[in-house]
């Protein structure tokens, strides 16, 4: 515990942007939430409930993104299946938010969700006992994809499945899942998947006060995110990974078991995606067998690689812009955006390849060479 | 359901995680031999790479190998540090340590460094960064997630600058560095996490005269408290350092002995010294 | 006013040919009655017209059948459409000579109008025409008559058969006959049980579907020994019946495995031999489908041809792009297979967007050539469909002609060469750039050549590709990277456990098994069935 | 007013879509909530442009109230939390007065809770599985007793079919028409055995044994049909494979609900001449009010070739009754539309008069058309008289006890007659 601490407290090499990240993301939500509740509808500063569930619905998306960075911009593994673990998440809070609906169905049924009645099951089946308690549905939030990710990520790498293979395998790893999650006898809602819902921990999902609450949340959840991935990244364990992604088969030889530092990476990742799933769920309103597409699974990635990868902040940054220019597009002209969409995964990959944040970095080198002190060449 | 299996078997709490063990269990070297290698065979579909090849390096002792491309030297190198899984024969370390049975990190842990043909180093980290991170230290995930630097560790670090002459670099990025920076690095690398057996491929590959001679002067100031084996093809080189030398031909020892005897031995003559004149040319040609 | 010229013209028409109504074999009341009692009443009128004028109603019944027998309104005359370059013209159902005579114009849509036909009819329209053809002169004409008939026999058709049945000289509508008659005594009760059992032994030969029928109907015949020889018949019939189920059921995994090497394929090349991720693969196949239906839309008159027009022109249209795709993208991002990933989805996207906007996100359709539709009917239990036929053969054509490119051109020659040592081939002064490109070319060429293939199947849809994408990725991992064999066992090997689990399994779950299988297998030997070995693998 | 709109437009922290400087109040805004992209983009295009045109021509008359009608177009992408998402941007920033959308009963169900929350209103013209009836939806298309079982009728009477196969796409529209027409044939006597239920996922594409499957049950002495709730994309290969594999309408005639002209645009149709589909609208039905709607569709589109199909008729009835409505109620206020909207009464397109039931769902009249070799329906059959929308099954254990009625007194979208309870419900 106390090394914790002292781990945490350890000034040693923490992200420069963390602070002013959490600063400004908490400063944010706190300004638009006080703009929601206590501001006249009329008010010109007036922050409606519609821009706060997209706001909180960026955020669940940053955080997932940070999920996908972390395994893909760090260690170098390109999943394509992150979007299954996130919806793994989302199932969980689903199931047990299905479960607070009680006899208010519209069967009125005391136990079984609307979808089983008419389906006519007799009784809930085993997966879905205990999700009526909150605590153990948020274990299993972060337990079943972190599972998940284990079994799959211990098979993978230490059969040294990498690079292109793994990517593919991740993809069909939720593929499946999609197709399992779309067969009606699974019990899970099938298509439509889980709705409806009413209330979380007694409060009425309805309720502009729950909302934003929900939103704060996932802002509060996202800033210790960044600065734990952010410690954990800055540690040695961190050194290891980029070690990893950089020459493998060198840090084998000095001993490290790069296979179990893969593992527990991707299980951090996952359970951080799970997470992000958990929180986006009550604040859509939906979950349904939709989120494990692999489409889905892409986009992220794209998030991150627009934000440029290997920093945590842009992951974020680029979840945040890219799907408000979705929200934006699908607006205008719905057409152009997958010709948009499209356009910005080729102009990145080709022309981005470290992304925006790559370019900040660029801007700032040229700052720092125009200054006299030129650290590294006095060295030289 | 294998899930649950891995788990039980990484949680269990009647042993420690096999990467938390020491890895310095001590090495038996009291015939003084560190290194057993015999009998090992090796064929890549049809081409044999490894021939029923039988090698003992003495403990403290510094070997050379030669011997033509495709000669299995390399393949040696793979199959000892766990890199290549070989088809029959055994390679024992010290008397105890059975490394066939073993994977590259636990190699590398029972303290056998490894360098490679063209450096490997990791080039988005400082110089630092990859000293600190080949240390001998535990290297299990916990106990790396929760590392700090120790003042000791510190020294450790800057007294291997100092020796590959790095002091300047410490915080330059290491793909940053020349060419020749690279091999003394991972060297480097190789001596900070202070193994008793270093193989070393191939180490002035494309290094200017100077550099190779304080190579030189490294490599057999190394030898003593540790075991080095060092291939290379620059026979000028070979000579100003080898106490022993062997010759590997088609995947087997050719002949073995000090470098007169090598260059007076007869079959040695014929399938090497012969090709050495175009061999040192080619390396002497991507310098 | 129109329409006043229009009829004066047709009825000109008409003057201008005395003869027409009463050349017409069957009476003009009856005709009338046709055109004007409504559909659901309609069979009786039929019927009555079969009966009085038998054998001469035959054009007329076919004509109905085909949903081409109009009236024209003005003078409540039969016609039957036909299409002469284009336009609809109308000629006499019996004479077939255009009715207005071929350099006056034809009726307009709104003079004519449809005799509609429904199900109910169209039954008993093919029973009275088969039993017109009872006496046609073509023997195979008459054998399928009698089969049309075993469905249901009704005294008279027994009779007619039984007068027709010594004079019948070809053995097997005789063979046929011999089953309608057997089937007749069978199910009669008044005949003796020694000969009906002697029918049902003959029945107990034949597959056909209302054979069964008839003996199930039997097995709760009053007659013991009747319904024992009738189980045993049926026990007869299912034995063989079930081989026969096996086979078919191995053919479904062999097709649903071409189409799976069709779709891979092209993938086992760029992958497989470059290394290159292409996410647009299925685009590529989409646009073979697609070319496939523009190549329809120009020559709609040769439905027929327009495969072996479309082949080519998919292949280049696709192997165009993917030149284009290999220039423009994935070159410039050699030796980074994670970006190429990303990229060529970013493609994949655009394409299929660009078909949206071109061709509308609705499907399109694609008809399918007469030759390749319907199945071959080898037995009444065992009929192995036309196209998935051609299909199965032409995926093994694409494999063999692949395979020998890459033997034994020159371009196979450096694309191995390429793929195991791109610095060393470089060297050697083969130029690298222009082997990817035509690599890349001819997989996604191949794509195309899939893509004309799966539109007889499948939707020609913007989805198109992206149904098949993950499965083509799959095959190939499966089988191998690089390895051209280990694609076709991959892909033969999955379809055929994909339809074994189907029956007991369903669809989905069959799907889901084998996904998972494969991803447990890959963890196993990750370089798939056929693994490339030595060091060139590392 | 506009500096309003443009202040908070700047105080949303530029995280939404600016609202187009809004005239809310010299319009009526009418949302659209059909995706445009995506895979639903297929069917879901066609009920925008339809929308569009039916705005274009209430504008054309004078619009609503003096009124100009605004078409507010948003595309949910085919991606059902977007679907409540979107319905949210509808009702909350654009402030539109009513929404006509969705196509998928997930979508549906995904907007639902927004539109309750808000109070929006939304017309649904889509044939669905019915199992709902909420105050801010009104369901223009058919409910299964509207189309399912009037078919199955049709098959039995008619055809004198005894073996029933069931064969849907493994959602929930098919798995309760196929539960419910179960519980109904059964009810009139077909052994279980004479039953096949099969369910394949979305875009199923290898038909072959299922089937053969049906070729194979078929062929067991009895007369047999296939009730078809198989959907979308799939279709093209299920009715390829059975025209290849020769299974003639005279033999096992497919009786499909969710094919329609469009679907049948996409495919050739030769080989599928005399099987069946249920709806309660063909573009093939003469008649004048239909003529004249499919002239003025092709006129909008600029598209000879386009087609019309039931979803088209319905979204054109939810209008007309909406604009009624509006007119009589003299306001475009929620509650009091949605209470002039009961007893509404429409033409329909293929005459007869459509009437809003008080449980949201209309009376209209249902046909069985046989396809033909141009793509259009044949209507061999067609109920006497207009069927009324039946929001709850009585041939599901769950809801035979339920009604749905909007008037006082009951006021419940699933009242429990027996209990004399009212679940369910969001307020």
């Amino acid at each position: 515990m106390t090394r914790l601490k002292e781990w945490f407290s350890s000034g040693r090499s923490t992200g420069k942007h963390t602070m002013p990240f959490v600063v400004i993301l908490l400063a944010i939500t706190f300004l638009a939430s006080a703009a929601n509740l206590y501001l006249p509808e009329d008010s010109a500063l007036y922050v409606s409930t519609y821009t706060i569930t997209l706001l909180g619905k960026y955020l669940c998306y940053a955080m997932l993104a940070l999920a996908v960075d972390i395994i893909w911009g760090y260690c170098g593994i390109l999943s394509l299946g992150h979007g299954a673990f996130f919806a793994l998440g989302g199932y969980a809070m689903g199931m047990y938010l299905m479960r607070q609906i009680g006899d208010r169905g519209v069967y009125g049924h005391p136990t079984l969700p609307d979808f089983m009645v008419f389906l006519d099951w007799q009784e809930l089946p085993w997966f879905w006992l205990g999700m009526d308690q909150f605590w153990f549905a948020m274990i299993m939030a972060v337990l079943v994809p972190g599972l998940l990710a284990f079994v799959f990520g211990w098979l993978a790498f230490r059969s040294r499945v990498t690079g292109v293979y793994l990517s593919i395998m991740t993809q069909a790893l939720t593929y499946a899942l999609l197709l399992a999650f779309f067969r009606n006898e699974m019990g899970f809602g099938g298509n439509n998947g889980l709705t409806d819902f009413k209330e979380i921990v007694g409060f009425d999902l309805q309720a502009d006060s729950t909302r934003v609450s929900l939103f704060m949340i996932t802002a509060f959840l996202l800033a210790i995110v960044f600065v734990i991935s952010q410690r954990i990244l800055s540690s040695r364990f961190g050194k290891v990974v980029l070690a990893i992604r950089d020459a493998e088969s060198r840090s084998r030889f000095i001993g490290y078991r790069t296979d179990r530092y893969k593992v527990w990476l991707f299980v951090y990742s996952a359970v951080i995606a799970g997470i992000a799933g958990a929180l986006y769920v009550p604040q859509v309103g939906i979950i349904n067998p939709g989120e494990f597409s692999p489409i889905n699974s892409i986009e992220m990635v794209i998030w991150v690689a627009v934000g440029g990868r290997g920093t945590l902040i842009g992951a974020v940054i680029g979840a945040i812009l890219v799907n408000y220019a979705k929200t934006r597009f699908t607006a205008i002209l719905p057409d152009a955006w997958l010709f948009a969409l499209g356009a910005m995964f080729v102009f990145v990959t080709l022309y981005l390849p470290k992304g925006l944040m790559g370019i900040y970095a660029q801007l700032m080198a040229k700052r720092k060479t125009a200054k006299p002190q030129k650290s590294e060449e006095s060295q030289a | 359901m294998s899930a649950i299996e891995s788990l039980r078997e990484t949680f269990r709490r009647d042993q420690t995680w096999p990467m938390l063990q020491s890895s310095q269990a001590n090495v038996n070297v009291d015939k003084d031999v560190i290194l057993y290698v015999e009998g090992l065979n090796l064929s890549f579909d049809g081409f044999k790479a490894l021939n029923d090849l039988n090698l003992y390096v003495n403990d403290g002792e510094l070997r050379c190998l030669i011997g033509a491309n495709g000669a299995g030297k390399t393949t040696l190198m793979d199959v000892i540090t766990g890199k290549t899984q070989c088809d029959s024969g055994s390679v024992f370390f010290g008397q105890n340590h059975n490394l066939l049975n073993k994977d590259e990190a636990a190699i590398a842990q029972l303290g056998i460094g490894r360098k490679f043909q063209k450096p490997t180093v990791f080039e988005a980290q400082t110089v630092f960064d990859n000293l600190e991170l080949s240390l001998k230290t535990d290297k299990s995930v916990l106990p790396t997630l929760f590392s700090r630097l120790s003042p000791t560790q510190i020294d450790r670090i800057d007294e291997v600058l100092k020796i590959i002459g790095l002091e300047q670099h410490r915080f330059m990025l290491a793909g940053a560095l020349s060419h020749g920076q690279k091999q003394w690095l991972e060297i480097g690398m190789l001596l900070a996490a202070d193994p008793r057996l270093l193989l070393i491929d191939e180490p002035v590959a494309g290094m200017t005269a100077q550099e190779t001679e304080r190579t030189a002067e490294l490599l057999t100031s190394l030898a003593g408290e540790r075991t080095v084996i060092v291939v290379e093809h620059d026979m000028e080189f070979v000579r100003s350092i080898a106490r022993t030398v062997t010759v590997l031909h088609q995947g087997s020892v050719l002949a073995e002995g000090t470098m007169d005897e090598i260059q007076s031995n007869k079959d040695v003559i014929e399938v090497y010294l012969g090709e050495e004149q175009a061999e040192a040319n080619g390396a002497g040609g991507d310098a | 006013m129109r329409h006043l010229i229009a009829l004066c013209c047709c009825l000109f028409g008409l003057l201008s040919l005395p003869a027409f109504s009463a050349e017409s074999p069957i009476s003009k009341e009856l005709l009338t009655e046709l055109v004007d009692t409504k559909l659901s009443k309609l069979q009786p009128v039929v019927a009555k017209i079969e009966a009085t004028s038998g054998e001469d109603a035959l054009p007329l019944f076919n004509t109905l059948l085909a949903g081409k027998l109009y009236y024209v309104r003005a003078t409540k005359d039969v016609v039957g459409q036909y299409t002469l370059d284009g336009d609809k013209r109308y000629q006499d159902v019996f004479t077939s000579q255009d009715v207005n005579g071929l350099d006056k114009p034809s009726f307009g849509s709104k003079e004519v109008k449809k005799i509609r036909v429904n199900n109910k009819l169209r039954v008993y329209l093919r029973k009275a025409i088969a039993g017109i053809q009872l006496t046609s002169k073509s023997p195979a004409v008459r054998e399928d008559a009698v089969h049309a008939l075993l469905a249901k026999l009704d005294k008279n058709t027994v009779e007619i058969i039984e007068e027709l049945y010594p004079k019948e000289a070809n053995k097997k509508v005789k063979e046929a006959m011999g089953l309608a008659l057997a089937l007749n005594v069978a199910n009669d009760k008044a005949a003796t049980v020694s000969s009906r059992l002697k029918a049902i032994e003959t029945l107990s030969g034949s597959l056909e579907n209302s054979v069964r029928n008839h003996l199930t109907k039997l097995t709760n015949d009053d007659n013991a020994s009747v319904v024992k020889a009738a189980n045993g018949a049926l026990e007869k019939i299912a034995q063989r019946a079930n081989r026969f189920a096996f086979i078919d059921q191995l053919f479904f995994g062999l097709s649903l495995g071409s189409v799976l090497l069709l779709a891979s394929i092209g993938l086992a090349i760029t992958f497989g031999v470059m290394g290159v991720i292409n996410m647009a693969h299925g685009e590529m196949i989409m646009l073979g489908a697609y070319t496939t239906y523009v190549v329809q839309l120009l020559m709609p008159n040769h439905i027929d041809y327009s495969i072996w027009v479309a082949i080519p022109a998919a292949f280049m249209v696709s192997g165009l792009m993917g030149v284009l795709i290999e220039r423009l993208v994935i070159s410039r991002l050699h030796g980074r297979p994670l970006e190429t990933l990303l990229a060529t989805f970013g493609i994949s996207l655009i394409l299929q967007q660009l078909v949206r906007t071109i061709f509308s996100p609705l499907n399109r359709q694609v008809s399918t050539p007469s030759w390749m539709s319907g199945s071959w009917e080898i037995n009444p239990v065992l009929s192995l469909t036309l196209n998935r036929l051609y299909i199965l053969a032409f995926a093994l054509l694409v494999f063999i002609i692949l395979v020998a490119i890459l033997r034994k051109t020159s371009l196979g020659l450096n694309v191995r060469a390429v793929s195991q040592n791109r610095n060393m081939a470089k060297a050697m002064g083969v130029k690298t750039h222009r082997v990817d490109a035509m690599t890349f070319g001819l997989g996604s060429g191949i794509a195309g050549v899939a893509g004309v293939a799966l539109s007889q199947l499948t939707n020609v849809g913007p989805n198109l590709g992206q149904a098949y994408i993950i499965d083509s990725f799959m095959v190939v991992v499966f089988g191998g990277v690089g390895n051209l064999l280990g694609t076709l066992v991959a892909a033969f090997s999955l379809g055929i456990a994909t339809k074994f689990l189907e029956p007991t399994t369903g669809a989905v779950l069959a799907a889901i098994i084998v996904l998972v299988f494969i991803i447990l297998f890959i963890q196993k030997r990750p370089k798939g069935l056929f693994p490339q070995k030595g060091r060139a693998a590392e | 007013m506009k500096l309003k709109t443009l202040a908070s437009a700047i105080a949303l922290s530029g995280a939404t879509l600016i609202a187009l400087p809004s005239m809310a109040a010299d319009t009526i805004k009418v949302g659209v909530l059909h995706s445009l992209s995506g895979t639903m983009a297929i069917s879901e295009t066609t009920l925008k442009d339809t929308v569009l045109m039916m705005v274009e021509d209430q504008n054309k008359k004078g619009g609503l109230l003096g009124k100009k009608l605004e078409a507010v177009v948003v595309d949910p992408a085919s991606n059902w939390p977007l679907f409540a998402e979107k319905g949210r941007e509808l009702l909350e920033q654009e402030k539109v007065d009513v929404i006509f959308g969705s196509w998928t009963s997930v979508s549906r169900k995904s907007v639902l809770p927004v539109l309750e929350e808000l109070n929006g209103l939304m017309f649904y013209p889509v044939q669905y599985e019915g199992e709902e009836s909420s105050k801010n939806v009104f369901y223009t298309g058919a409910a299964p007793n509207q189309q399912a079982i009037p078919a199955v009728d049709y098959l039995i009477n008619e055809l004198g079919v005894e073996r029933f196969v069931l064969a849907g796409t493994d959602y929930v529209y098919p798995r309760t028409t196929n539960k419910i027409l179960e519980a109904y044939l059964k009810a009139k006597g077909v052994a279980a055995s004479d039953i096949m239920i099969n369910y394949t996922p979305f875009g199923h594409s290898d038909w072959q044994s299922i089937v053969s499957d049906v070729k194979k049950f078929g062929s067991e002495g009895k007369k047999t049909a296939v009730v078809s709730t198989i959907n979308g994309d799939a279709n093209v290969p299920f009715y390829k494979e059975l025209g290849n594999q020769g299974i003639s309408a005279e033999d096992i005639p497919v009786v499909a609900f969710s094919v329609g002209e469009e679907e049948l645009s996409g495919l050739d149709t030769g080989p599928l001449v005399g099987h069946l589909a249920a709806w309660n609208y063909f573009q093939s039905v003469e008649s004048d009010a239909n003529e004249e709607f499919i002239t003025k569709w092709k006129a909008f589109t600029k598209d000879a070739n386009r087609v019309t199909n039931d979803p088209m008729e319905a979204t054109y009835i939810g209008f007309k009754m909406w604009a009624n409505a509006v007119t009589e109620a003299g306001t475009t206020d929620v509650d009091a539309v949605e209470q002039a909207m009961i007893g509404q009464e429409t033409p329909n397109l293929t005459g007869g008069v459509a009437v809003m039931n008080k449980n949201h769902h209309l009376s209209k009249p249902v046909l069985i058309g046989e396809i033909q070799d141009d793509g259009q329906f044949e209507v061999v059959w067609s109920t006497d008289g207009v069927v009324a929308g039946d929001a709850w099954s009585d041939f599901l254990p769950g809801s035979k006890d339920l009604i749905s009625d909007w008037t006082a007194p009951v006021k419940c979208g699933n009242y429990n007659t027996k209990t004399k309870a009212c679940s369910g419900q969001n307020y």
